[in-house]
C-alpha cells in the first residue's frame, strides 16, 4: 500500500459513522436506533484498525518457531489500537444488549416502539404529572376555601 | 507454477463458479424452500472445494490437518443447518411455492 | 504471604477493585437484607480508603500518588495518578455514594422487586466502582472503558424506576443513546489525539502535545478537542447537551437519582478537568482556543434558561433535575475562567453541590416513600408533618441559593471573585448571582406549599421518614452546612487543586 | 459581677438562640413558651446592657484596636465570622434588646387577643431574629455583617408569611424577592469586591479598610463610586427608594413583627448597616475626599419626601406607618451622607430614637386591630374615648416622629438641624423642614379623627375590612363597634412602656448621646 | 494499485452499501440479518488489515450474538417498521454532514495511510511490540537502563532482526543480542535470578517481559500491558449481563421456564447437535488457551463456548440446558469470571507486587508467572463472556413464552 489513498482511506470511516448517526437521529424505530448506533460505533473501530496499518505490515503475531523461541518477520502492524477495539466492541455488544432489552421492556409498557409514539404518550403523562402536582398559586386556593367558608 | 498451484487454483475457481451459481439461484428462485436449497448446496460444495483448495498451497501440516477438519465438519453441519432453517420454516406454517397454487 | 502486602501504597487501586470485587459478589448475598448490607460494608470501606488517600496526598511531598497496573512502567501500561483534585472528587464521590447507599435500603425495598435486589446493588456498587475508576486513571483509553462501565450500570439503574413510572425506560433509553454518542465523540477524541501523540497516558499525552511544533493549527488536535468537548458536554450534561438529564433523574429510583446528581455528571466535569487542563492544558484550551468562551457562555445561557425552567416544574425531582443542570452550568462557568479562584470555586462546588443536592434527592424520596408521589400539592403542610425531610430539603435549597454559611456560598464567594478577576468576564459574575435568585424562587414555591398551607389527602395523615432516610438525608446536609460555615478544608484542597490544574500538569 | 468563661458578645448571640431551642421545646405548654421568651428576652438585655460601660469608657478606642478579634468559624482561609463590640453596635444592640422585652409582652396579648396559629413557630422565628440582629449589631467584619444580615432576611420570612394567606404569601415574595435581590446581586459583589481590592482585608475600623488600596492606586475614585452605589443599594433593607416596596408589603404580618422587626429590627438594621459601611469600610473622610457619596444626600432627600406624600394619602393605618417608616429611615441614610462628625451622631441617635416613636405608633396600631378590629384610619373616628391609652401612646409617637419636644424625635433632629447648618447644606435643611411639615399632616389627622370627630353609627368591622389588605381575616369573634373598649392589658402595658420611653428618651438620653459621641470621637 | 487495497475498495464499497441498505430497510427482520452481514464483511475488512483479533471478535460478536439478540428482541417487538412518509430526514442529513465534515477536516493533517513514521507506530509501541517495557523504562525509581545505554536511539529502532538465531529453543538470548547489538546497542546486564523486594522499587519484569511465551502481541497488551482494562471489559460484559436479568427476568414465582416448541424431534438435528457440541467445546477452550500465541483469547473462545449452550438450547429445549446449567448457577458463573481476573490482579498485589503484576506469581521465573497469570485471566474472560452470552440468551427466550 503506497500511500495511494493516503488519508482518504480515513475518509470511509467517516462516512460509515455518518449512515449510523443519520440513522439514530432520523429513525423512529427504536430497534432501527440501536442497529444504527451500532454502525456509527463500527465507523470508529474501522478508524482505530486503519491507525493501526503500517505499509507492507503483517498481523503483529511473532512468528513461534518451536518451544517459546520467536522470530521477528516484521514490520508488523500495531497492536494497540486492535486491542483498544477488541474492548469496544465488547463494550458496544454490551450497550447493544442493554439497548435491546429495555426496547422490551418499552414494548410492553407503551405497546410500540416508534419513538415518536412514544414521546407523544410520553408528553401526555408529563402534562398530567404536571397539572397533577400543580398547586394553583399556592395560596389562591386557601382564599377559595375562606370564601366558601364564608359563604357557609 | 507447481502442480500444487494448479489444483489449487482449479478448485477455487471451481467454488467461486459454484458459489456464484448459488447466489444467483438465490436472486432467481420463487420461494423461500427453494432459494434455500440453492443457497444450502452450493455453499457447501463451494466451501469444501475451496478449502481442499488451500490444503495443497499450505506448507504446514497442522494447518492442513486444521483445514480438512474444517471441511469435513462444514460438510456434516451446514446441511443439518438447512435443515434446521426449513424445520423451523414448516413449523412456522411458510406453505412451499406451486406453479399456479395460493401465493 | 500477605505479610509482603500493605494497604497504603495500593490504596489507589483498592479504591477501584474492592467496590469491582465486591460488586460481584453481592449477587451471591441472597435476598432480604443481605445484599443491601453487603453494598453498605463495600461502599463504607472505599469511603474509608478514600479517607485515607486524601491523607496521603496531602501529606505525598510531590502532591501526587501515582500507582502503576502490573508494575508497567506508565507511558505503556496503565497509570493510576492521584493529586488533590481528584481525591478530593474521590472522596465525594465515596462519600455520596456510601450515605446513598446507608439510605437506598427503604427506597429500594419499596421501589425495586424483591427478587433482584441482589443484583440491583450489584449493578449499583458497580456503577460507584465506575465513577471511581474514571476519577482515579490516568490513562485516557481507560477513561473510555469505565466511562462505558458506569453508563451502562447507571442505564439500568435508572430504568429500575419503571415500575413506578414506564417513563423511566424511555428516559433510561434517551440517556443510553445519547450517552453512547457522546462516549463516541470522546473515543474519536482519544483517537485523534492518539494519531498525533502516539501515547493513551495523560501526562506523555500533555508533553507530547506540547512539543508539536504547531498545536493550535494542526487540524486532528483542533478536531480531537472539538469532539472531546462535545462528547464531554454530552456526559456532564452541560447544557444545550443535557436533553437526557432531567427526564432520566424524575423517573430513577429515588436512591438512584441521589446518587447520580451527586455522582454521575460530577465525573463527567471531572474528565472535562483532565482533559482540558492536564491533556491540552490551559495555554491551548483557554488561550488559543475559544474553550472559556464556548463553556462560559453554554454555562450560563444553562444557569438562567434552567433555572427558570426549574421555576415552572410540579414535580419536586424534575425540578431539582433542572435546577442540577443549572449548577453544573457554575462548575463550567467556574473552570471556564480559567484562574485559581474560579477554579477552585468549580472544584468546591462539585463536592458542595454534590452534598446538597444529594441531600435534596434524597428529601424528595423521602417524601415518594411516604406519600409516593412529590409534586408541590403533595408537599402542602408537610412542614408539620414531615418537620425533618422537610428542614432538609429547605436547608439543601438554602445551600443552592448560596445563603452564607450554607456550602452555596463558598462556590459562589469563589465564582464570584473569579469572574471579577478574569478580564470581561463580569457577565459570569452576574448571572451567578442571577442564578441564585432563580434558586431562591423554586426554592421558595416549596417553602410556601411545606410550610404556609394546609395538608389535603394522604398529606395531612403522614408521619416522619423513617430514620435510615432521614439520617443519611441529614449527614449530607449537615455536611453542606458544616463546610458551608468552616470551609477551610474544602477551601484549601481546591485551591491546591485549582493551582496544580493551571501550573500545567502536576 | 459574674465571671463570664463566655465573652459577652458571643453571650448575647447565643442567648436567643438557646432561647429559639426552649421555646420550640416548650412549644406545647403556651404559658411556659411564653415565660420563657420573656426570660430570654431579660437575660439578653442584661447581658447587652453589661457590656454598656466598657464602650462608654474613655479609652475604649486605645483598646479596640489592639483588642482581640472573637473569631467563632474561619470558613475560608482569610474569610471568618468576627464579633466585636463598638459604640455604634453596643447603640443597636441596647434598641432592640430592650424593646424586645416590651415586645414580647405585646406579643403575648396579641396573638392570644387574635387566637394566631402556629404560634411557636412564630416565637421562635421572633427568637431568631433577635439573634441575627445581636449578630449584625456586633459583626465585626463586611462578612460577618453580610451573614448576619441575611440570617435575619431569613428568620423573619416566616413571620411575614405567617398568616399563610394568599396576601400573606404574596407579600411575603416581594419582601424575600426584594432582599434577596438586592443583598444578592449589589452587596455581595461589592463585598466580594471589597475583599479583592483590600486583599482580604474586611475587618471594620474606623476610618475604612480602603485607604491602602487607594494609596497604592489599585483602586480608583469612579470604581469607589460603584462600590459605594453597590453597598447603598445592596443593603435593600435601608428602603432607599426604588427599592423600599418590601416594605409596605411586610406589613401584612402580625403587628408585633410589624412592630418590632419593620420599626426597630429589619429597617434598623438597612440603615445601621449603612451606617456601619460609611463609617468603617468607607470612612467619612475618605468619601469626603473622593466625593463620591454626595448623591446619596439627594436620593435620600428624595426618599424622604416622596415617601412622606404618599403616606398622606394611605387610608390603611399600618401602610401609613410604612411609608413614614420609609421617610424616617432615609432621615437616617441623610445624615450619614453628610459625612460631617456630628451628623453621623444625629444618624446614630436617629436610629435609637424613631424606634421608640415608631415602635409606640405599631403597637397601637395592633391595639387598635386588636380590639376593635379596624385597620383604616377612617374608621377610627372617635376610637380615642374608647381606647384612651392606645391612642394617648398614638399621639406621643406621633410627636416624636414630628419632632416636637419633649420626645424622643427632637433630640436626634435637633443633632441633625446643628449638622445641616455645620456642613452648610440647604438642600437638606429644606427636607427636613417639609418632611416635618407633611409628617404633621399625615399624623395630626389621624389623632384629631380619634378625639375630636364623634364616632360613626353602624360602624360594621366586618365589612370596613373588605378592602383592606391588611390584617383581614382574623377571628371575628363577636366583636363590633359600639362593644370594645382598650386591648388586652399585656398589649397596653407594652404601648405605655414604649410611649413612656419615647418621652423618657428626650429627658435621659444620655446613654445614646454617649454611645453615639464614642462614635464619633472614634472617627480619624 | 495492488491486491490489498484493490480488496479494500471493494470490501469497503460493499460495507458502506450494506449500511445504507441496514438503514433504509423496511423490514426489521431484513436489518437485523444485514447486520449480521455488515459484521462478517467487516471482519473481512479487519483480516485484510491485519487484525486477526478484532476480525474474529467481529465475526463472533458481530456476526453472533448481536444478530442473535435482534432477532430475539424482534420476536416480541414486531418485525416491521412504521412506515414513515418522509424517506430523507433534512436536518438529520445536514448534521451528519456537518459532522462528518468535521472529522473529514480532522484528517487532513493525519500522518498518511500506513505511514510507518506516523508517531504511534514509533512513540511507545516498538518496546511494548519487542516486549521489552520490563527494561526501557526510564522511570525514575525503577530499574534503570544501563550505563551507556542509548535511550533515544533505542526507540527509534524499529524491531528488525538480523544475525543467526540459535539452535537451541530454550536460549532466548539472542533476541537482546540480535535485536540490540546488531543495531549497537548495549545488552542490558540480565539478572539471572530475581529477588523479590530487593531494593527500592526494583522492577520484577524480566528484560523481554514473558520470557518469549507470548508471541501475539495483541494478547500481551491485551492481557499484560493494559490488562486493567481488559478486566473492566470483562466487567462491562458482566454489567451487561445482570442489567439484563434485572430488566428481563420475570419474578422468581413465575418459574423460570415457559414450555416452548423444541426442535428435539428431529434424529438428524439431534445426532448432528449433538456429534459437534464437544467440538465447539473443544475449539472453545482451544481459543482461549490459544490466545497467546495466535488470534483468540477469553473473548472470542467465551463466544464459541457460549454457542454450544445455545445450540443445546435450541434443540433440546431450555428445559434440558436447565438441568445442565441452571439460571442460579449461570448467575454466579457469570461473577466468576471477574472474580478470577480481579482475584488474579488481587492475589498479585497481595504478593507484595502491584495489582495485576503477574510477574509475582511465580517470582523465580518472572516471565513464566506473567505467561500464567495472561492464561488465568483469559479463563476468566471466557468464563464470563460464555455465561452472560447464555444469560442473555436465556432471558430473551423466557420472554418470548410469555
Amino acid at each position: 500500500m503506497t500511500g495511494a489513498l493516503g488519508i482518504y482511506n480515513y475518509w470511509i470511516y467517516v462516512l460509515l459513522m455518518m449512515i449510523g448517526l443519520y440513522g439514530v437521529i432520523a429513525k423512529p424505530n427504536l430497534i432501527k436506533q440501536a442497529i444504527a448506533l451500532g454502525l456509527f460505533q463500527t465507523g470508529i473501530f474501522l478508524y482505530y484498525i486503519s491507525m493501526a496499518v503500517v505499509d507492507g505490515g503483517t498481523a503483529p503475531v511473532w512468528t513461534t518457531i518451536l518451544d517459546g523461541a520467536q522470530k521477528y518477520e516484521g514490520p508488523y502492524d500495531n497492536p494497540l489500537p486492535h486491542v483498544l477495539i477488541l474492548t469496544a466492541i465488547v463494550v458496544s455488544v454490551s450497550v447493544l444488549a442493554v439497548a435491546l432489552a429495555l426496547i422490551i421492556n418499552i414494548k410492553r409498557a407503551y405497546g410500540t416502539i416508534e419513538y415518536d409514539e412514544i414521546e407523544a404518550m410520553d408528553q401526555a403523562d408529563k402534562r398530567a404529572d404536571y397539572q397533577r402536582g400543580q398547586v394553583t398559586d399556592a395560596a389562591d386556593d386557601v382564599e377559595h376555601r375562606q370564601e366558601g367558608h364564608h359563604h357557609a | 507454477m507447481h502442480w500444487n498451484e494448479v489444483v489449487c487454483t482449479v478448485l477455487l475457481a471451481l467454488g467461486c463458479v459454484i458459489s456464484f451459481s448459488g447466489s444467483y439461484g438465490v436472486l432467481k428462485f420463487p420461494d423461500f424452500y427453494a432459494r434455500l436449497h440453492a443457497a444450502g448446496k452450493t455453499d457447501s460444495l463451494a466451501q469444501v472445494l475451496m478449502l481442499l483448495g488451500l490444503v495443497f498451497v499450505t506448507p504446514d501440516v497442522l494447518t492442513q490437518i486444521k483445514l480438512m477438519l474444517v471441511a469435513f465438519i462444514l460438510l456434516i453441519v451446514a446441511p443439518t443447518a438447512t435443515f434446521a432453517i426449513t424445520r423451523a420454516a414448516h413449523l412456522d406454517g411458510l406453505r412451499p411455492w406451486t406453479r399456479g397454487g395460493p401465493q | 504471604m500477605l505479610d509482603a502486602f500493605e494497604i497504603v501504597p495500593n490504596l489507589p487501586v483498592l479504591v477501584v477493585t474492592v467496590p469491582l470485587i465486591g460488586g460481584v459478589l453481592t449477587i451471591v448475598m441472597g435476598r432480604g437484607k443481605g445484599p443491601w448490607a453487603w453494598a453498605t460494608l463495600i461502599t463504607g470501606l472505599v469511603f474509608y480508603f478514600t479517607v485515607l488517600l486524601m491523607q496521603q496526598v496531602l501529606a505525598a511531598k510531590t502532591g501526587t500518588i501515582s500507582y502503576e497496573l502490573g508494575n508497567w512502567p506508565r507511558q505503556w501500561g496503565i497509570e493510576y495518578r492521584v493529586d488533590a483534585l481528584n481525591a478530593f472528587i474521590l472522596l465525594t464521590v465515596a462519600g455520596v455514594g456510601f450515605v446513598t447507599t446507608l439510605y437506598a435500603q427503604k427506597s429500594v425495598e419499596k421501589e425495586i422487586p424483591q427478587d433482584r435486589h441482589n443484583f440491583f446493588y450489584a449493578v449499583w456498587i458497580l456503577a460507584i466502582c465506575g465513577l471511581l475508576g474514571i476519577t482515579v486513571t490516568g490513562d485516557a483509553f481507560n477513561v473510555y472503558v469505565l466511562l462505558e462501565i458506569s453508563s451502562l450500570t447507571v442505564y439500568a439503574l435508572i430504568a429500575m424506576g419503571k415500575d413506578m413510572n414506564r417513563q423511566a425506560l424511555t428516559a433510561s433509553l434517551r440517556y443510553l443513546i445519547l450517552g453512547s454518542v457522546g462516549a463516541s465523540f470522546i473515543l474519536l477524541g482519544i483517537g485523534y489525539l492518539m494519531m498525533v501523540t502516539g501515547t493513551l497516558n495523560m501526562e506523555d499525552m500533555h508533553d507530547r502535545l506540547a512539543a508539536l511544533p504547531d498545536a493550535v493549527h494542526n487540524r486532528t488536535v483542533l478536531v480531537a478537542f472539538a469532539f472531546l468537548l462535545v462528547g464531554l458536554g454530552m456526559k456532564m450534561a452541560l447544557f444545550p447537551l443535557h436533553m437526557w438529564l432531567p427526564k432520566a433523574y424524575t423517573y430513577a429510583p429515588s436512591a438512584v437519582s441521589a446518587l447520580l446528581s451527586a455522582t454521575a455528571t460530577k465525573v463527567g466535569i471531572y474528565m472535562a478537568f483532565r482533559f482540558l487542563f492536564t491533556i491540552f492544558g490551559v495555554g491551548f484550551s483557554f488561550v488559543a482556543m475559544p474553550a472559556n468562551v464556548v463553556l462560559s457562555v453554554a454555562a450560563c445561557t444553562g444557569i438562567l434558561v434552567t433555572g427558570v425552567t426549574a421555576v415552572r416544574q410540579t414535580n419536586l425531582k424534575r425540578m431539582l433535575a433542572y435546577s442540577s443542570v443549572g449548577q453544573l452550568g457554575y462548575i463550567v462557568a467556574g473552570f471556564s475562567l480559567a484562574n485559581v479562584n474560579g477554579v477552585a470555586g468549580s472544584v468546591v462546588h462539585i463536592f458542595n453541590h454534590a452534598v446538597m443536592k444529594g441531600g435534596m434527592f434524597m428529601a424528595a424520596g423521602a417524601i415518594m416513600y411516604r406519600l409516593g408521589r412529590c409534586d408541590l400539592r403533595a408537599v402542602r403542610g408537610l412542614g408539620k408533618r414531615m418537620p425533618l425531610t422537610m428542614a432538609a430539603f429547605v436547608a439543601g435549597g438554602l445551600g443552592l441559593v448560596g445563603f452564607p454559611l450554607t456550602a452555596g456560598f463558598i462556590s459562589k464567594w469563589y465564582l464570584v471573585q473569579g469572574a471579577l478577576e478574569a478580564p470581561h468576564m463580569w457577565p459570569v459574575a452576574a448571572v451567578v448571582l442571577v442564578g441564585s435568585l432563580l434558586a431562591v424562587a423554586y426554592t421558595w414555591r416549596v417553602v410556601e406549599a411545606a410550610y404556609f398551607q394546609e395538608p389535603e389527602g394522604d398529606s395531612a395523615l403522614v408521619t416522619e421518614a423513617p430514620l435510615s432516610m432521614v439520617l443519611p438525608m441529614w449527614i449530607l446536609i449537615g455536611a453542606s452546612v458544616y463546610f458551608g460555615v468552616s470551609a477551610t478544608f474544602t477551601g484549601d484542597i481546591s485551591m491546591r487543586a485549582a493551582k496544580s490544574l493551571l501550573g500545567g500538569a502536576p | 459581677m459574674i465571671h463570664f468563661d463566655v465573652s459577652p458578645p458571643l453571650l448575647a448571640l447565643y442567648i436567643p438562640l438557646l432561647g429559639a431551642l426552649l421555646i420550640s421545646l416548650a412549644g406545647r405548654w403556651p404559658n411556659l413558651r411564653e415565660l420563657v421568651t420573656l426570660l430570654t428576652a431579660g437575660a439578653l438585655l442584661w447581658v447587652v446592657g453589661g457590656m454598656a460601660p466598657a464602650v462608654l469608657a474613655d479609652d475604649f478606642w486605645a483598646s479596640f484596636a489592639k483588642a482581640p478579634a472573637l473569631k467563632l468559624a474561619e470558613v475560608l482561609p482569610g474569610v471568618w465570622l468576627e464579633l466585636k463590640v463598638e459604640p455604634l453596635g453596643m447603640l443597636f444592640a441596647l434598641i432592640a434588646s430592650s424593646l424586645w422585652i416590651l415586645n414580647s409582652i405585646y406579643s403575648i396579648g396579641y396573638m392570644r387577643g387574635n387566637h394566631e396559629k402556629n404560634q411557636t413557630r412564630f416565637y421562635v422565628c421572633f427568637a431568631l431574629a433577635i439573634a441575627s440582629v445581636i449578630g449584625l449589631a456586633f459583626a465585626g467584619n463586611l462578612f460577618t455583617l453580610f451573614v448576619f444580615y441575611e440570617a435575619l432576611t431569613l428568620t423573619t420570612y416566616p413571620l411575614v408569611a405567617h398568616k399563610g394567606s394568599a396576601e400573606a404569601i404574596r407579600s411575603a415574595r416581594t419582601y424575600l424577592g426584594i432582599l434577596v435581590v438586592t443583598s444578592v446581586c449589589f452587596l455581595l459583589s461589592g463585598i466580594i469586591a471589597t475583599y479583592a481590592f483590600t486583599d482580604g482585608d474586611m475587618t471594620f475600623r474606623p476610618g475604612g479598610v480602603f485607604r491602602r488600596a487607594l494609596a497604592d492606586g489599585s483602586l480608583t475614585a469612579p470604581t469607589l463610586g460603584i462600590l459605594f452605589v453597590l453597598y447603598m443599594y445592596g443593603i435593600g433593607k435601608a428602603a432607599l427608594m426604588p427599592v423600599h416596596r418590601w416594605l409596605p408589603a411586610a406589613m401584612v404580618a402580625p403587628t408585633p413583627v410589624s412592630a418590632l422587626l419593620h420599626a426597630v429590627a429589619v429597617v434598623k438594621a438597612g440603615v445601621f448597616t449603612v451606617l456601619k459601611v460609611i463609617v468603617y469600610v468607607f470612612g467619612p473622610a475618605v468619601l469626603v475626599r473622593y466625593g463620591v457619596g454626595s448623591w446619596l444626600i439627594y436620593v435620600a432627600g428624595a426618599t424622604i419626601l416622596i415617601a412622606s406624600c404618599i403616606a398622606l394619602f394611605q387610608d390603611n393605618l399600618k401602610r401609613r406607618l410604612a411609608y413614614s417608616t420609609v421617610s424616617q429611615l432615609s432621615y437616617v441614610i441623610i445624615a450619614a451622607a453628610l459625612l460631617s462628625p456630628l451628623s453621623i451622631t444625629a444618624a446614630a441617635l436617629h436610629i435609637a430614637a424613631h424606634a421608640f416613636g415608631k415602635i409606640t405608633l405599631f403597637f397601637a396600631a395592633g391595639s387598635i386591630y386588636t380590639a376593635a378590629h379596624k385597620t383604616e384610619i377612617s374608621q377610627l373616628d372617635g376610637i380615642g374615648r374608647r381606647m384612651p391609652f392606645t391612642m394617648g401612646a398614638f399621639t406621643i409617637g406621633a410627636l416624636s416622629m414630628i419632632g416636637l419636644p419633649p420626645t424622643a424625635g427632637f433630640v436626634s433632629k435637633w443633632y441633625l438641624l446643628q449638622a445641616t447648618w455645620e456642613t452648610d447644606a440647604p438642600f437638606v435643611l429644606v427636607v427636613v423642614v417639609l418632611s416635618t411639615l407633611l409628617n404633621a399632616a399625615y399624623f395630626l389627622p389621624i389623632v384629631y379623627r380619634a378625639f375630636f370627630v364623634a364616632e360613626a353609627k353602624h360602624d360594621d368591622a366586618h365589612h370596613s375590612s373588605a378592602d383592606g389588605h391588611f390584617g383581614d381575616d382574623g377571628d371575628h369573634h363577636g366583636h363590633h363597634a359600639g362593644d370594645h373598649g382598650e386591648a388586652p392589658w399585656p398589649i397596653v402595658v407594652a404601648l405605655s412602656c414604649t410611649a413612656l420611653a419615647t418621652i423618657a428618651f428626650f429627658f435621659y438620653s444620655d446613654l445614646a448621646i454617649g454611645l453615639a459621641n464614642q462614635l464619633r470621637s472614634g472617627l480619624p | 494499485m495492488n491486491a490489498v487495497v484493490l480488496i479494500d475498495t471493494l470490501l469497503l464499497l460493499l460495507v458502506t452499501a450494506t449500511a445504507v441498505a441496514i438503514i433504509e430497510v423496511r423490514s426489521l427482520y431484513a436489518s437485523a440479518i444485514l447486520t449480521g452481514i455488515y459484521s462478517l464483511l467487516m471482519a473481512l475488512v479487519w483480516v485484510n488489515m491485519h487484525s486477526m483479533d478484532v476480525s474474529f471478535t467481529e465475526a463472533a460478536v458481530g456476526g453472533g450474538i448481536s444478530t442473535i439478540l435482534l432477532i430475539g428482541t424482534l420476536v416480541h417487538v414486531g418485525r416491521e417498521e412504521k412506515p414513515i412518509k418522509k424517506r430523507l430526514h433534512v436536518p438529520a442529513l445536514i448534521f451528519t454532514a456537518l459532522t462528518g465534515a468535521a472529522l473529514i477536516y480532522g484528517t487532513l493533517d493525519m500522518p498518511r495511510f500506513g505511514d510507518p513514521a506516523a508517531p504511534i507506530h514509533h512513540y511507545r509501541v516498538p518496546e511494548m511490540m519487542a516486549q521489552t517495557v520490563g527494561f526501557v523504562n526510564g522511570t525514575p525509581g525503577k530499574q534503570k537502563p544501563p550505563e551507556g545505554f542509548d535511550l533515544d536511539r533505542y526507540r527509534r529502532f524499529d524491531g528488525r532482526v538480523t544475525g543467526p538465531i540459535p539452535d537451541d529453543p530454550k536460549d532466548t538470548a539472542w533476541r537482546e543480542k540480535s535485536i540490540l547489538q546488531t543495531e549497537g546497542l548495549m545488552v542490558p546486564q540480565v539478572r539471572a535470578a530475581h529477588e523479590p523486594h530487593a531494593e527500592e522499587g526494583h522492577h520484577l519484569h524480566p528484560p523481554d517481559d514473558f520470557n518469549g511465551h507470548v508471541p501475539n502481541s495483541v494478547t500481551s497488551l491485551l492481557a499484560a500491558y493494559r490488562g486493567y482494562d481488559t478486566m473492566f471489559e470483562t466487567t462491562v460484559i458482566f454489567t451487561a449481563g445482570i442489567s439484563l436479568i434485572l430488566l428481563l427476568r420475570r419474578p422468581r414465582r413465575e418459574g423460570y421456564l415457559q414450555p416452548g416448541a423444541a426442535l428435539s424431534d428431529q434424529v438428524i438435528l439431534r445426532v448432528v447437535t449433538k456429534l459437534s457440541i464437544p467440538f465447539i467445546l473443544i475449539f472453545g477452550f482451544y481459543v482461549i488457551t490459544h490466545g497467546e500465541l495466535g488470534p483468540g483469547g477469553g473473548f472470542q473462545g467465551g463466544v464459541v463456548l457460549a454457542t454450544a449452550f445455545i445450540l443445546y438450547a435450541l434443540i433440546f429445549g431450555r428445559a434440558a440446558l436447565y438441568r445442565v446449567v441452571p439460571p442460579p448457577v449461570s448467575d454466579i458463573l457469570t461473577g466468576v469470571g471477574v472474580l478470577i481476573y480481579s482475584g488474579t490482579g488481587a492475589a498479585c498485589m497481595l504478593l507484595g507486587g502491584k495489582f495485576l503484576d503477574y510477574s509475582m506469581l511465580n517470582p523465580a521465573v518472572p516471565g513464566d508467572g506473567e505467561s500464567l497469570g495472561m492464561t488465568l485471566v483469559e479463563y476468566g474472560v471466557g468464563l464470563t463472556v460464555s455465561m452472560v452470552m447464555l444469560t442473555i440468551f436465556n432471558q430473551l427466550a423466557e420472554e418470548r413464552s410469555t
